[in-house]
């Protein structure tokens, strides 16, 4: 077996053990938080690291969890159907946004600002269908009996939600590696390099990037009901928004983007940064902590342009050639 | 005027140049020669600055240019026709010529050397307003040159200034080379085109492997089996 | 094997080319020449399925290819090179090579066919086919050399060559040469070939058509067209070369 | 559809240009900047509440003259502009765009806490009372013309520079080859300095009208952030006048489409709007 | 609370402040029976994921017994369901969104503050009793616009503005929300305009305030009475600042400053509560004027500090969730007995609003040369109303 199976299992092994070893709920929140943030910046990279820079996944991530928590309460659908129908919209959307992008050769800063417009479109409508939405004063699922019921996906336990976020995770995981493996990665590395160039070689660029970019979408999606499911909350600020797919590309960035645990790495980093600041002197000197997070990300993009994990694995390797 | 000894040059960890000596006199024109990746284009950013020198030394009327960042290197009397020409294609062929002008010293004589330049290319004055991205590739190297002149310099380098271009517009570049000389600039050109390049010189250089090989005048070089064998293909 | 008929190209109230029409016989080499900016690229441009043809047809073993897509032109079996070499710079030379093999080739091939179709390529050009190189060590003459090895992994028909030595020196541009000559003995493989150094084409191409303003306005063999008075006004001028290669 | 009914729509309409001016204004350094530095500074907006807050201590706290301190806010951003390119966009300029997209995103982060930290999140506005235009039923704000004319003058003036000068000559050219400017005697790290410069120069001036109407915060460049980005991205990246045109379409877009609608909607509008634009023309609106 | 971000100088600090002068007082008195209460502060950063978080460490990591405050009614939502799920007790001091309580039959969760609806319900009320007297017009000729910022508070305010004017036979002309970032507002001025209110009805922030206000001036705007309901409008020294005599006159519906209430009227004892309050906070933060919102923060805390939890300590043993929420449903407060005025009794379990105070309502106030005045309910007046805008106001028609 590979590096890129080991670690993942070892990792998640570890985790599944936490509930055991006497944590508290608020350690398992943080690491449920990882996990399923984990997964949609995983998500994100999937594409984000064909330089395909999306800043639309706070779209997807919002029509996922709305979708699914405006079936559950107004028609009563169980996510479990509501889920892959969000998904499908998101998908959607992807694809009616995604193929005009594609054909017309819209790239780069173009792309990421078409994106981005996206993104604020969905968050303005979301925020304009107040009458079901709720409007920026957001949704709560509504509550199924004592609060845990498979049916209804909710789980008063942390735990269970726990073993969700982990499974994902690891299926976000082996998606990158599964894409990663196949010729795929080459089409799509050379078509990030030269659309014209790939396409005179045979590649259909245009099914391999919407192709990519539906799957990074569908999973987005898919993490954004989850989400939504275990936070039993949502508003257009914390699953939508320009805010969120601001987030989600800063932590890509910081963990690295190029290697498959990069997004993980990502996610515990900005999570458990953006937490110990704010209760070691956020809570004392208001804004001290937003300033030096903001700070270290600056640092971080000038100093370590691969990210945490990439900027390892680059030292690793400089460190084995030396020793041969 | 223009003294080399004993330059190396390289790109990160791979090394171009290995001690290059090379001088040439006021007035001269001198080739350099050489198959792909000699380091010849790399030999002419040295001299103007644009990679830094990593041994030996420069110098220009008898001024060393060791230490002097390659945005002053112009002021010394150097000006480079760069591999490609490399025009700003979005910008007119005036605003081109303007900032071949930029220096200071340049700036007050523009007017000057604008008509210069123009009565030394009339095809230019036509199409000054064209942008020049959308000239043909024998206008295009006019420009470039021109935009090189606008600094009144007194060395001019060019880099294979009849590449890529059709056979009659190769002819077009090597008579505007004969036409610079006469008008008394030094030259230095690098060209891949040995034949044409060996009539218009006085002296010509021979670059393999970032060495200079071989030197002398240029109908010797023309004579030479050697030279005739490896690069002339006859 | 390809009939183009009447090919149009307009960029807006340009026309690039306009009402070309040739015939190309299979295991032919065409020389294709003509000032800078005459419409040579474009006309590979629209033969590529780069370009979308304003007008005209582009027949090629009997199917009408004229507003494909260029990858599916690819997997019909035309093959190209850039004039300036394209190569995908985040992929190692191997993979530049193996990507194409695996994409462009009309009958579907595994991972490990690609691989090998790849090394085969890099052989043919002579380049090293050591998987960890990247693209970062080739000269201008090695990503020529590239060019050609990745279109030629494609397993093509036909070969579009577009100024494949621009900036080469003498001995770069007989090995050029003698490969492309290889590629049609050794392959079968028609060619089109755009260069402006008239001794080397010359040399190895059956017969040349000269474009100028978008148009044909002369064709034949190397020694008709080098003694076209219209191709000696406005192209070859006095080279010495060109006349010389023609008439050996 | 009786006659008032016009006045107001027209008034809506003449609204929206005046807002154009205002929105123009702020694009015009943004553009500025991408256009030399190929740079999107996605913290202008918040180089824009800097200078606002300039304006509001220099003149409330310190009792300088209105006009003295909009010249010390144009300087002080001025220099901020020219602080962030060598503290920040120097170093990463030869890495990824979507770095330099993000190390931007970083100080936008840092600029708003900071300013949080600092100035605390308490409203604060100029106090200042402008005369009323009106012409018959219409009233136009005095700020807003003075904004529109301001950045009438703005972008008359940069175009000048940019095609009269030597130095503006460069800086386009720049845009085009930044390797070989040193051929040509262009020290090109000063010439993005001084670009640099510029642009937080027009985000100073940009403040300075903008102080006159709104509060200032730690967070009103989300007010202005993303939709200048739209309009400067329909205009064509890099191309001022473009943007200056785009500036006054979306404008348009939010003003009308406030009017018939309610105001998010307008937005909506815009910005759908936009992604269409980029269908259809992918290189914005006047690029090209 | 938030202490940064938007709503952190909405009047989310101010509250931060009333809470912790509560807590202080109870502490210098020794605590609650012997118990010292430790506050463990935690900013919300106006987001609200941050809430979130911040509630499951609170709750589980730093263990304390329940949880109090909460300025954004965006927050309050999720949060109430969150620790209620985790049957933990959560009093809510300030947010008003009727939502939280609202068909959700809440057990932990308890807020003595009033309810959006009662906002809208006030100022719509408050102009049925002086249209005809003063504005000379019958109620039904009366034209209102409702505008307001699209966040909960907002949306809640406006819909109980809408209900409740309708009912009384009003005519809404103009109903809005805008985003309270928004860059410009003059469409909004311009369809005020064309629509003619005689009242304008806004809840706001106080950026998006300033922006309408200035505006609205600009663009001509005239009416006969603003009617501004908390948020933004509570912070009145603000808006002085900014438009100085144009704001005279100007009504805000709120729960009240405590310091505006005449102690006459209020239970022996509560008066001097006011008077010590006012004196830290001015001596905390230099400022003058003292907003509601403090109030609001430390008359809730001081009701359960004073009230719910010593009952829950003697009586029910502890301080765990289900003794507080026993002692919570009894609390039995009446009118006089609170800082604000209200009194305070919890609506029973099964209510549709459980958890609510039924007891607590906001009042009317008018702005005149700088000084709160109270203007309705009528029983508690301390001015007769100005209204319409006297002739030579900016605003006045
Ligand atoms: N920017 C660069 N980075 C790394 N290596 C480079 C770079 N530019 C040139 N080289 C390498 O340096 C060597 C010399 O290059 P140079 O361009 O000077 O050759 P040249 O003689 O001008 O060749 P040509 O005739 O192809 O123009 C070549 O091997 C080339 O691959
Ligand atoms: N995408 C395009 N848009 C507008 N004009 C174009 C485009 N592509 C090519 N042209 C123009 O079409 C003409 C023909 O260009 P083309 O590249 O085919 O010339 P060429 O014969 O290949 O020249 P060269 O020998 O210099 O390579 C030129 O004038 C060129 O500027
Ligand atoms: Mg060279
Ligand atoms: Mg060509």
């Amino acid at each position: 077996m590979q590096r890129d199976v080991i670690a993942p299992l070892v990792i998640a092994a570890l985790v599944a053990l936490a509930p055991f070893a006497g944590q508290t709920d608020y350690f398992i929140h943080i690491l449920v938080q990882i996990l399923l943030w984990g997964f949609i910046y995983t998500a994100w990279s999937l594409m984000g690291r064909f330089g395909l820079v999306s800043l639309g996944h706070g779209a997807f991530m919002g029509i996922g969890a709305y979708v699914t928590v405006l079936l559950w309460n107004f028609f009563e659908l169980t996510p479990w159907i509501g889920m892959p129908i969000a998904v499908a919209a998101a998908v959607a959307l992807a694809a009616i946004v995604g193929w005009p992008c594609v054909r017309l050769r819209i790239v780069g800063h173009y792309f990421a600002l078409v994106t981005l417009a996206l993104t604020a479109v969905v968050a303005l409508s979301i925020v304009g269908l107040r009458d079901i939405t709720g409007g920026s004063l957001g949704l709560t699922p509504n509550r199924e009996a004592a609060g845990t019921s498979i049916y209804a996906f909710q789980f008063a336990s942390k735990t269970v939600f726990l073993y969700v976020a982990l499974v994902l995770w690891l299926i976000g995981l082996f998606v990158w590696r599964a894409v990663d493996r196949g010729m795929g990665r080459y089409a799509l590395q050379a078509i990030s390099s030269d659309e014209d160039a790939s396409a005179s070689v045979g590649i259909n660029v245009g099914v391999e990037k919407i192709r990519i970019i539906l799957l990074s979408a569908g999973l987005t999606a898919l993490g954004g009901a989850v989400f939504g499911q275990y936070q039993m909350y949502i508003n257009p600020e914390t699953v939508s928004g320009i805010g969120v797919s601001l987030q989600i590309v800063f932590a890509v960035v910081a963990g690295g983007m190029f290697v498959q645990l990069g997004p993980t790495v990502g996610a515990a980093f900005t999570l458990i940064l953006a937490e110990t600041l704010r209760i070691l002197i956020g809570n004392e000197y208001h804004a001290a902590d937003t300033t030096i997070y903001g700070l270290m990300l600056v640092l971080f993009i000038i100093f370590m342009p691969k990210g945490i994990l990439g900027a390892v694995f680059a030292g690793l390797e400089r460190a084995k050639a030396k020793a041969a | 005027m223009l003294k080399l000894e004993g330059v190396s040059a390289g790109y990160g960890d791979f090394q171009a140049l290995f001690g290059a000596s090379l001088d040439v006199q006021a007035g001269e024109a001198v080739a350099v020669i050489g198959p792909n990746g000699a380091g010849k284009t790399t030999l002419l950013r040295v001299i103007s600055g644009i990679i830094p020198l990593r041994e030996g030394h420069l110098s220009m009327e008898g001024r060393p240019l060791d230490r002097v960042p390659a945005h002053r290197i112009i002021e010394t009397g150097i000006a480079h026709v760069p591999e490609n020409r490399r025009l700003f294609p979005r910008l007119t062929v005036e605003e081109n010529l303007k900032i071949g002008a930029y220096l200071p010293a340049a700036r007050s004589r523009f007017a000057e050397r604008l008509d210069f330049v123009y009565s030394l290319f009339p095809r230019m004055k036509e199409r000054r307003n064209q942008l020049a991205g959308t000239m043909s590739g024998g206008e295009q190297q006019m420009c470039a040159i021109g935009r090189a002149l606008m600094s009144g310099p007194k060395l001019l380098l060019m880099d294979e200034p009849s590449a890529g271009l059709a056979p009659v517009i190769v002819q077009q570049v090597f008579d505007l080379v004969r036409r610079i000389r006469s008008e008394g600039y030094t030259v230095l050109i690098v060209e891949q085109n040995i034949q044409q390049v060996l009539k218009v010189v006085d002296r010509a250089y021979l670059l393999e492997v970032g060495r200079i090989k071989l030197s002398g005048k240029s109908a010797d070089l023309l004579a030479s089996d050697e030279i005739r064998r490896a690069y002339i293909g006859l | 094997m390809l009939e183009v008929r009447d090919l149009t190209k307009r960029f807006g109230g340009f026309t690039a080319v306009s009402g070309v029409s040739f015939d190309l016989a299979e295991g032919e080499i065409l020389g294709l020449i003509g000032p800078n900016g005459s419409g040579k690229s474009t006309t590979f441009n629209c033969l590529s399925g780069l370009y979308l043809p304003t007008s005209g047809n582009v027949r090629f073993q009997g199917r009408d290819i004229a507003g494909w897509s260029s990858s599916r032109v690819c997997h019909a079996g035309i093959a190209r090179t850039f004039q300036i070499p394209r190569p995908f710079k985040n992929l190692t030379i191997l993979e530049n090579v193996a990507v194409s093999a695996y994409y462009g080739r009309a009958r579907s091939v595994s991972r490990r066919e690609a691989f090998v179709h790849a090394e085969e390529a890099l052989a043919m050009v002579r380049l090293p086919v050591d998987p960890t190189l990247g693209i970062g060590g080739l000269g201008a003459a090695g990503l020529k050399k590239l060019e050609l090895a990745r279109a030629l992994a494609t397993g093509p028909k036909l070969l579009l060559a577009d100024e494949s030595l621009g900036g080469l020196d003498e001995s770069e541009m007989d090995q050029a040469a003698d490969m492309l000559q290889a590629i049609r003995r050794d392959k079968g493989i028609t060619i089109i070939w755009v260069e402006h150094i008239m001794g080397v084409l010359m040399r190895v191409v059956d017969r040349v058509m000269v474009l100028d303003h978008g148009e044909v306005i002369a064709s034949g063999t190397p020694a008709e067209v080098a003694a076209h008075p219209k191709v000696i006004e406005v192209y070859l001028g006095s080279d010495p070369t060109a006349r010389q290669h023609a008439q050996a | 559809m009786d006659t008032i009914f016009d006045i107001y729509l027209l008034e809506a309409i003449v609204n929206g240009v005046l807002l154009g001016g205002v929105l123009g204004l702020l694009a015009l350094g943004l553009n500025l900047v991408f256009g030399v530095i190929d740079v999107v500074w996605i913290c202008y907006a918040e180089l824009v509440m800097l200078g606002m807050y300039t304006v509001y201590f220099l003149h409330v706290v310190y009792g300088v003259p209105v006009l003295l301190a909009c010249l010390g806010a144009v300087v002080v951003v001025g220099v901020l502009g020219a602080l962030l390119h060598y503290l920040v966009i120097r170093p990463v300029l030869q890495s990824e765009p979507i770095n330099q997209l993000l190390v931007t995103g970083g100080v936008l982060f840092f600029l708003q806490s900071f300013a949080t930290l600092v100035f605390g999140i308490e409203f604060r506005n100029l106090g200042l009372k402008l005369p009323i235009l009106n012409f018959g039923e219409m009233y136009f704000s005095y700020a807003r013309v003075l904004a529109f004319l301001v950045a009438l003058a703005g972008m008359v003036g940069l175009y000048l520079f940019l095609t009269r000068t030597f130095l503006g000559t460069a800086i386009r050219a720049i845009a085009q080859d930044r390797e070989i400017m040193p051929l040509m005697g262009v020290d090109s790290r000063k010439l993005y300095l001084v670009t640099s410069g510029i642009g937080g120069g027009l985000a100073g001036l940009a403040a300075c009208l903008l102080v006159l109407q709104y509060d200032v915060h730690p967070a009103i460049g989300l007010t202005f952030g993303p939709i200048t980005f739209m309009i400067c991205v329909l205009g064509g990246l890099g191309n001022m006048i473009g943007g200056f045109v785009a500036a006054f379409i979306i404008s348009q877009f939010i003003s009308i489409g406030g009017f018939f609608f309610h105001i998010e909607w307008g937005y909506v509008i815009a910005f759908a709007f936009f992604i269409l634009t980029m269908f259809i023309r992918p290189q914005g609106l006047f690029g090209k | 609370y938030d202490l940064t971000g938007p709503f952190a100088g909405g009047g989310s600090k101010a509250a931060a402040i009333g809470t912790q002068i509560a807590i202080d007082m109870i502490n210098e008195k020794g605590g609650v029976e012997g118990h010292k209460i430790i506050p463990i502060n935690a900013d919300a950063q106006s987001k609200a994921d941050v809430a979130i978080n911040e509630a499951e460490r609170l709750l589980n990591q730093e263990k304390v017994d329940l949880l109090m405050g909460v300025y954004s009614s965006a927050h309050c939502v999720p949060l109430a369901q969150k620790v209620d799920a985790a049957q933990k007790f959560f009093w809510a001091n300030v947010c008003v969104a009727s939502a939280v309580f609202k068909d959700k039959n809440l057990k932990y969760v308890f807020r003595p503050q009033v309810h959006s609806d009662q906002f809208g319900e006030a100022s719509c009320k408050f102009l049925a009793e002086v249209a005809k007297p003063k504005m000379k017009k019958e109620v039904k000729d009366l034209k209102v616009a409702i505008i307001h910022e699209d966040g909960p508070y907002g949306v809640g305010v406006a819909q109980g503005n809408e209900e409740v004017c309708k009912e009384l036979g009003m005519q809404v002309v103009l109903k809005e929300g805008y985003s309270a970032s928004s860059a410009d507002l003059s469409s909004l001025v311009t369809k005020l305009k064309r629509a003619r209110p005689d009242v304008i009805l806004h809840t706001g922030y106080n950026p998006d305030i300033t922006l309408f206000l200035r505006q609205s001036r600009e663009g001509g705007l005239r009416f006969d009475a603003m009617i501004g309901h908390g948020a933004g409008y509570g912070q009145i020294d603000k808006l002085i600042e900014t438009f100085k005599d144009d704001v005279n006159y100007f009504y805000n519906v709120d729960p009240v400053a405590a310091q505006l209430l005449d102690a006459k009227s209020l239970k022996p004892g509560i008066g001097d509560l006011t008077a010590e309050m006012i004196k830290r906070y001015k001596a905390q933060t230099g400022v003058q004027e003292v907003p509601p919102h403090t109030s609001m923060g430390f008359n809730q805390t001081w009701i359960f500090l004073s009230d719910v939890l010593p009952r829950a300590i003697k009586k029910y043993g502890g301080f765990d969730a289900e003794a507080l929420r026993k002692a919570a449903l009894e609390t039995n407060i009446p009118e006089g007995g609170t800082i604000q005025g209200y009194g305070v009794k919890f609506n029973p379990p099964g209510h549709k609003m459980a958890g609510q105070n039924a007891l607590s309502s906001p009042v009317v106030m008018q702005y005149v040369k700088g000084e709160t005045k109270i203007a309705w309910p009528t029983g508690l007046r301390t001015i007769d109303p100005v209204i319409p805008l006297p002739k030579g106001h900016a605003y006045a028609r």
